[in-house]
């Protein structure tokens, strides 16, 4: 498979991911053709794409996520292939394959590839088989008391059992403790059998106080893999990170290096292709779990472009070309200093509803509340920090609410300093009962 | 970029009050400079290299200031008689059903409520773009086989 | 000499530097006291810092150039130290004896040091002295055409007759060959003598297209001196800088190794403390000749900061404080990737008259021009110069011509893409005859 | 920083319209909430913890924001028979030659151009600050020992 050129690229996404893809062609020589709804006319995506198109109404079901409007502004620009940014279709196995059948290249892993990450079972049960460490448990459903305590005795406690057919808390119960685990199988197998009409219930190690640790891939479409270190993503509420940065304070160069070996094994084995996250849960005693595959870039990758001095849009995009791996890297990976990201939200501190600006900037009440990434870089962490914390200081939002006075207070938290911290983290930050 | 277009633009200069503006998308380029500013009113059109990304091009136009508030391409007319028929998908245009049809409709021709005005291809498929109102077809904004976005304005329709 | 830790820091300039400044103090900890003219009220040096003193009317003579009028602000601010930033008071020896005297840390060299640096025939001297090359000429007046022709066949032609009491052009003349020189020397002596009432004139190498190289030094209290590599400044327009980079693409890693070693002797022996920059001619075969020393930050550290990773205003607080630079720096200097400045001006590109904005934010009209300064940095040039064409291209500036159209063209020209530039580049980029 | 000063501010915030506004220079805080956004108005003032930064600290207010256009203290006041005495230099104020010697001038006094009003010290050295025009003291707007910055109203001045 020799190497292309693009010409062109068509961003199927809107806001920062879309300026930031365009700054990487505008990088590469390669033109850029931006699609927005009719809430986006003046958003900067399309103001520095080279062309821009209308592809539908303000909602995204009608815009966005509407493949055959991507398509056909894709056909009508005449462009090479897509980039798919993070979120909306950058995960959607359909939109790949209609991009490869309209002989436009999808710049993401091939649809079979992201089909089998989308299925967690499948992905973790493929992940198992080449030796990444994954949440131990029972491998079916759970037959006996006796069978669970004989793994709970396995895995250590607290476990957890839940329903096998099930979701959202109902069968679910949490065991501390041998004498527990009777009575509480059996409770949990009769409120899965009311609430899902199947007693089916497993048993899962249960981490209370996990921190979310992911590590950022990059392969090749001729079997290479690199591993770009990791990112620490424990600062989140509701599942939404607030902060992220590289490396992760809890992750030890040892550790690092062996979960690395791992991956690029793993990856290489899955026909796995272009850039991706591997996302890890750590327990208390630092032990990382594999937990899924984000087929995709992520919001927080600039924090690894900083430690490791490696451009990962631009990779991606040289990668749908066709480059091999040590044509893109400028060296070996080696991280170098710290660095942090603060998403910086629009919202009210009190309620959490996204705030609007009224007067000549307008943040559409449509999408995501994003309004910036505030990333800082220092030769180690207290530096990063500190820089952090001046930047924030200096930061000037006027007419909307912003996350930046509670990132302000978690990054004064001597917890925080520390890198003592999980996902529970956050909850003393949040107003009301802890 | 049709002429109209460019007249828009020169509006919108005049309007807006700045010496120079530049639009540039794909192969389209305009570039006026104001008269008070410069003596001349200065036009430069470059010819689009292919004609399948003039319109989108032209029509996508971003302001160059966020305090620019131009109108939208396909915005309704001042006149209230005067209703625009705009693009519901992305796609191609066409004005026949074949190379061979005549027009599905001419400029002058009265329409019905669900006269069929025009096609766009969208993924090869052909999708038929009925009238909702009844009037005469006053003009026609989109040339044969030219590309349109999402709410382009496609028939200007005097409906009284 | 123990280190201490500073409580307050005044800032005695405006613009960016001050901004810069209260930067590296708020990353350490320190407070802040800005000063400011009736003209920079709303300066964002104003709104930045901790406290802020009105010191004077718009006229630098009366406010950032009057030396009671700071002294008395730091003295009823009761600050530490004062950070003079570049231009104004920085390289005014009497101001740092003032501050001496006045029991108030000046942030920089010591008075004596500042003021044998300010007398160009001293420095040369001591430079010399100590082996840092320096241009070749007659070491004081030229008796005869024949001493001329000697020496002129030592240095090598072209040389340059200078009047030894002129400037300005007024007895000067280029020497191509040894033909001309017998003439030249006797019209030279003659103009010279009518223009300054001395027909005395020297001889030294003429370089008709160097180019500006400087490099960064950083030397601490206790005798500890690190060359922090060098900038390329020959993007100039009548002595003021457009574009700098780091490193040099002219400089080699041996000459880079040679000068450090000679400068690091030579700036220990000056006795020189704090930062510093010592600035350097190459002539057409790639060789450097001494020109001055700035005893102060300059306007383009950030791209030295960028490649070395050290932070080098944090390192002059840190300096003055009385920390070695084994204290200060992460590790030993090490270049890595590449870095631009591109400094964005206010101005019309037409005639060089700085512009003003009537609007929110004015550029008062009494200081100099930069309205901002715009850095980038690649793994190598290329991609360095890739992100700053760009940066350039989505800087948006309204109300006020500026540089960017020009140094947009600089950016895009093959030669500079090679590397292959000089003084005299900017030429090309003038409007009217070359 | 004086209750005058602190009405200033509140003024500010409900001119501009912003629902708080919090200005801290040195040792002296001041933020405030406005009754349409919090049911109340809240008023923190940090005591300063030494004196010597008072003033200027609060005379060195800087607006929150570039569209913001307050009042610049030493302000000529809209009375155009008052007239301000303003500080021609930096420094700390005196009202006497010495600690034990009277004001040099009182409230309710009437002055002459070259009445020496004050004594400006600015690094050890004692700089007399006379009156320039005829009128009466209406008030006295520093504290004796406070520091001062330039352009700071030190006297109003009736002059009628």
């Amino acid at each position: 498979m020799p190497s292309v050129r693009f010409k062109k690229i068509l961003i199927a996404n809107r806001g920062e991911i879309a300026v930031r893809v365009i700054c990487a062609c505008k990088d590469l020589g390669i033109q850029t053709v931006a699609v927005y709804s009719e809430a986006d006319r003046y958003s900067s995506h399309v103001r520095f794409a080279d062309q821009a198109i209308c592809i539908g109404p303000a909602k995204s079901a009608r815009s966005y996520l509407d493949i055959p409007s991507i398509i056909s502004a894709a056909e009508i620009t005449g462009v090479d292939a897509i980039h798919p940014g993070y979120g909306f279709l950058s995960e959607n196995a359909t939109f790949a394959e209609v991009c490869e059948a309209s002989q436009i290249k999808f710049i993401g892993p091939g649809p079979e590839v992201i089909r089998m990450m989308g299925v967690k079972e499948r992905a973790r049960a493929f992940m198992r088989e080449l030796g990444v460490p994954i949440l131990p448990g029972s491998p079916g459903v759970l037959t006996s008391p006796e069978e669970g305590l004989e793994l709970a005795a396995k895995v250590g406690y607290p476990v957890i059992l839940k329903a096998s057919a099930g979701g959202g808390g109902r069968g679910m119960r949490i065991v501390n403790g041998p004498g527990e685990l009777p009575s509480l199988f059996l409770q949990a197998q009769h409120e899965a059998g009311s609430a899902f009409s199947s007693p089916d219930v497993y048993l899962e190690k249960y981490i209370g106080a996990p921190r979310h640790i992911e590590f950022q891939i990059l392969a090749d479409e001729h079997g290479n893999v690199e591993i770009l270190g990791e990112r620490e993503c424990s600062v989140q509420r509701r599942h939404q990170k607030l902060l992220e940065e590289s490396p992760s304070p809890a992750v030890t160069d040892a550790q690092r290096a062996e979960i690395s070996a791992v991956l690029r094994n793993a990856i290489a084995q899955a026909g796995y292709t272009n850039a991706g996250t591997v996302e890890f849960l750590m327990d208390e005693a630092g032990k990382l779990y594999f937990i899924e595959v984000n087929a995709r870039v992520q919001v927080e990758h600039p924090v690894t472009e900083f430690v490791t001095g490696i451009d990962i849009v631009k990779s991606q995009i040289r990668i749908a070309q066709g480059e091999t791996l040590s044509e893109i890297l400028p060296g070996p990976v080696e991280l170098r200093g710290h660095s942090i990201e603060c998403r910086i939200n629009a919202e009210n501190p009190e309620t959490f509803v996204p705030s609007r600006a009224y007067t000549d900037c307008v943040i559409p009440p449509f999408y995501d509340s994003l309004v910036a990434k505030l990333i800082t870089y220092g030769s180690d962490r207290a530096e990063a920090i500190q820089r952090m914390q001046r930047a924030l200081s200096m930061f000037i939002v006027e007419g909307i609410h912003t996350s930046i006075p509670m990132q302000q207070r978690i990054l004064a938290d001597p917890d925080f300093q520390a890198g003592n911290f999980d996902t529970n983290f956050i909850k003393r930050f949040l107003p009301g009962p802890k | 970029m049709t002429v109209d277009e460019i007249r828009e633009l020169i509006a919108l200069a005049t309007e807006t009050g700045v010496a120079e503006l530049e639009v540039q998308r794909g192969d389209n380029r305009v570039r006026i400079r104001r008269a008070s500013f410069a003596q001349q009113q200065e036009i430069v059109v470059a010819a689009p290299s292919y004609a399948a990304v003039s319109a989108p091009a032209s029509g996508a136009t971003a302001p160059h200031s966020a305090m620019e508030a131009p109108k939208e391409k396909g915005e309704q007319p001042q006149d209230p008689t005067l209703v625009l028929v705009k693009s519901p998908i992305v796609g191609t245009f066409y004005e026949a059903a074949s190379p061979e049809a005549p027009p599905f409709v001419r400029v002058g021709e009265r329409v019905q409520p669900g006269k069929v005005l025009c096609i766009i291809e969208s993924m090869k498929l052909m999708n038929e773009i009925e009238s909702e109102t009844s009037g005469i077809i006053e003009s026609k904004l989109v040339m044969n086989g030219q590309p349109v976005e999402y709410g382009e304005a496609l028939f200007a329709v005097r409906t009284v």
